[in-house]
């Protein structure tokens, strides 16, 4: 589903935030990717989504190649991917319903679906009653769910989230872990980002340790590693 | 692409305008404010040719003649030029009435002392007006050249000076109503293009999150030419109420001023203004609006 | 306030420039583009006034006298009123001259055939332009009243025509002058307030962590009078030269037109355009900023 | 030092945000607030901070009766604490070095202190590499760390820090954490907002609950308040 094939990324300011990265996650694994403050974790995300171009290296994700993909094509791509981003980067003159509206308005969801299936899943991340407001009137939590709602509404092939829970008490951040291992028991690829250490060292799930750009360790059911 | 997303880019055009309510007032403002300039500026102009069209009207040409003149072949010969505007036969006698009453402050009297020989007896001439005086020169020339032409009377200097004056306006006109044109364009695709950058995150989210470029741009767009729309109808309500208003108080106020011209008529007015106007605020909005997507698109 | 504190206000003012610089280049854009509207404007009105000036002067008035006429005091009374631009004297035999040379084909043998018996003998007159031709009908109301004068002639139409010409400009320019100032202050306005409103967030954050109203808006206020100041200089360097290569252009081209009047003196027009250029440019990016912060300082 | 009597807050929207508060903080206290996302927690450092007004009730802060100060005053206050804001609000078009000593420059230090302090607290929090970079070129943590030594860096006499290490790894969440135990030893009052339960039941801190606007436990060497 996702293979990253030797991959550096040098921004043009000159930090090397990945090299030489190596990845293979198949279709329905749950892969947690960890790591310290500036490790390259974002930018691995940034990289699946076509956001940013790595210097060097081939990403194929969902069976395509980005070295090669077409312009019109990224859109096609991105469809099949649902993607929490840790700034949330909501649309701040949208209400929270149109928010997650809009991710299914751009796959062309029909509108009898989108009112049904936004309310459902703004009730699973808690704010069926928030539905009007817009993304300055909601709490840091609300706002980091409102983009988890996003990111799941369409029941993508791929979810990639990145510090899903940064803003989330420990309860609602159990709650969207186990939403998501739930979804990925349906046969989703999940790519988590986190550096909740308890989280991760309870659902013994393949663990990718990222440390100055480098991939230092990959372990089937791992764990977190410490820095020393 | 269904119909349900070109409906929703429809209302989400629309309401991206009231969201966005700063950046479209600017937006509708610096469109009004520049057509309404173009749209003043227009009347000025398209009323002072008409002004200058009364004032050229006021100087004539007076062909006088040989003894042996056919003044018929003459007069036909004169009055199917196209340049000629009006065309006169004053008889001698009516030239040495009219210089007469000009020049003695008893005229019949100083007639009398003349009795039958009238000073002005080879007097007679034809008194023509052009259609363009910058043509008078060489039509004073073709006059000449005819036979039976003895002389040929014209204020070159007159003739020249208001020619010449309308040559200046005519060039200085063209002038400031392109440089207009081009500030309007400059100074609106300014506004949309800020007006779009500001929004460039929100375009680059949606553009991550799958949305196709079409989709991104449709809402703009609709944005764009709805905007360029209200723009480009409040100035032109607004220059014809001004005009109006103009003209009810010239008429009523500078009664001087319309003794000797016509205004023009507002109906010929608005036939060049209505679509110009439209077609630069819509226009503008909806270019300017996919012009400066693409730029952000690219993501 | 520190020294040091002005200081930076002055160095960070001059950063935001270059660090918005989208804004900057639009706020810079839309001055420029204002005021040299303005300026091409003013600069056409202010030869468009000069060439009327000369066109008023080709209208001339003529006055005939009684016999028994006083010629020298008449030429006393007239000549030393302030309405009279140019006054000369006419003789009779230069008006019959005049005339034969205008009317007959062979002036001489004309004359010759008259001999002494000028038939214009009482033709002697004043010819008077007047500064304002607008007065015209009211000076000559003066003239006929003088003793002595028999006759005064004058073409009250033509007078008329471009007297109301001249005011119907008058009126005309003056509304687009300040309509054109209006328009310039609320565009130029616009921006900045765009500009400033874009970074309301930034204010809302330095204010959050302890900045006065002062320390904010400094940088604010120098950026607004630079701008403003780049944004006046831009368009006085372009109407200065677009002038110069319009006036040579003419010049060299349009012979016609410049026998017929002079150009204003780019001096002249620049005693204006410069004060009041300027005044606009950094009045408003001064006041613009100040405006604008305010209401956003309230956090 | 702080002082919270009766204090309400209704946002606009018609949501309670804090419902009959009343806190009180004494000078050198360390206090952790916590509570479920949307309890209330940033409403109650913004209205410390003056940034919101309550609609009911009585704040006082560093001695400043905020229902009489006057607006000439605020910065007075907001001089005397350094906050770290939930999404950092960095000042996007100025550097790390200008973000902390836009901080120094508020309050009119010297040149001189400014080139020696800033450098040296970037090296505190781990960023003395970067300190020519914008924010947009930092990642989470790293933009998390420059507004915590935008908040240290006047040596307030109270810091207000809302989710600090939501962004950071568990190694740099126990810096920051040991960097503001320091700091509050030498008699600085500190109120820190989190959701590290781990954090919060290792330091033995003053901690107050809240749920839905409402303190539910106000307890000295408390623990995190799991919800039922
Ligand atoms: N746009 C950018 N330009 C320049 N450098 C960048 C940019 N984005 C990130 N970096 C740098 O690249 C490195 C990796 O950043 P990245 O955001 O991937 O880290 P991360 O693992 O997500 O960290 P965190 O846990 O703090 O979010 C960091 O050193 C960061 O400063
Ligand atoms: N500007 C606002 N307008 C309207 N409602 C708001 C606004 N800001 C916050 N709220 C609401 O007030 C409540 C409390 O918000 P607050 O931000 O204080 O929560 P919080 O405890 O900080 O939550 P989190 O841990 O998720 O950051 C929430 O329900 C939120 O939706
Ligand atoms: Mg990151
Ligand atoms: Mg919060």
């Amino acid at each position: 589903m996702i293979t990253m094939d030797n991959v550096t990324m040098k921004y043009p300011t000159g930090t090397v935030a990945l090299k030489d990265v190596n990845i293979k996650i198949n279709k329905g694994e749950f892969v947690f990717v960890v790591g310290s403050s500036g490790s390259g974790k974002t930018t691995f995300i940034e990289l699946l989504l076509k956001e940013l171009t790595p210097t060097k290296g081939k990403i194929e994700v969902a069976g395509y190649n980005y070295n090669k993909i077409r312009r019109r094509q990224i859109p096609k791509v991105r469809r099949k991917i649902g993607v929490v981003f840790q700034n949330f980067r909501l649309l701040k003159d949208r209400t929270v319903y149109e928010n997650v509206a809009f991710a299914q308005r751009v796959i062309e969801t029909p509108s009898r679906y989108i009112r049904r299936q936004v309310p459902a899943m703004l009730t699973i991340v808690g704010l069926a009653d928030r539905y009007k407001s817009y993304p300055r009137e909601l709490s840091g939590g609300e706002q980091q769910r409102v983009a988890i709602a996003r990111a799941l509404v369409n029941k993508p092939d791929i979810i990639l989230a990145d510090e899903p829970t940064g803003n989330l008490d420990p309860k609602n951040s159990w709650e969207i872990m186990n939403l998501l291992e739930d979804i990925n028991a349906k046969g989703t690829t999940v790519v988590v980002v986190t550096h909740n250490k308890e989280i991760v060292n309870a659902m013994k799930k393949r663990v990718i340790t990222l440390k100055k750009g480098v991939v230092i360790s990959d372990v089937e059911k791992g764990g977190y590693i410490d820095e020393d | 692409m269904r119909i349900s997303s070109i409906w929703y880019s429809f209302r989400q055009g629309l309401k991206n305008i009231r969201r966005n309510l700063l950046f479209s007032l600017a937006s509708i403002g610096t469109i009004v404010s520049c057509l309404f300039l173009f749209g003043v500026f227009y009347v000025v102009v398209v009323n002072f040719k008409s002004a200058m069209k009364s004032l050229e009207n006021s100087i004539s040409i007076s062909v006088f003649f040989e003894e042996d003149a056919d003044i018929e072949l003459l007069s036909a010969q004169i009055r199917t030029r196209e340049e000629v505007d009006t065309f006169d036969y004053i008889s001698a006698e009516e030239a040495w009435i009219k210089y007469s009453n000009d020049t003695y402050d008893n005229p019949e009297e100083a007639r009398a002392a003349f009795g039958d020989d009238n000073p002005l007896a080879k007097s007679a001439s034809f008194s023509i007006t052009l259609k363009d005086v910058s043509k008078q020169a060489e039509f004073v020339r073709f006059l000449e050249g005819l036979t039976g032409v003895r002389k040929v009377k014209s204020s070159q200097f007159t003739a020249d000076t208001i020619s010449s004056l309308n040559l200046f306006v005519g060039y200085a006109s063209l002038g400031i109503i392109f440089i207009l044109l081009l500030v309007s364009v400059f100074l609106i695709s300014n506004t949309v293009t800020i007006g779009i950058t500001v929004r460039k995150e929100e375009i680059k989210i949606m553009k991550l999150i799958g949305a196709t470029n079409f989709f991104v741009r449709a809402p703009f767009i609709v944005e764009g030419v709805v905007i360029g729309l209200i723009g480009s109808a409040i100035p032109l309500v607004l220059v014809y109420y001004a005009y109006d208003a103009v003209l009810n108080y010239v008429v009523g106020r500078l009664s001087l001023v319309t003794k000797l011209f016509e205004f023009v008529a507002i109906g010929d007015v608005f036939k060049f203004l209505i679509p110009v106007t439209l077609a630069i605020g819509v226009g503008i909005g909806f270019l300017g609006s996919i012009i400066t997507t693409r730029k952000h698109l690219r993501v």
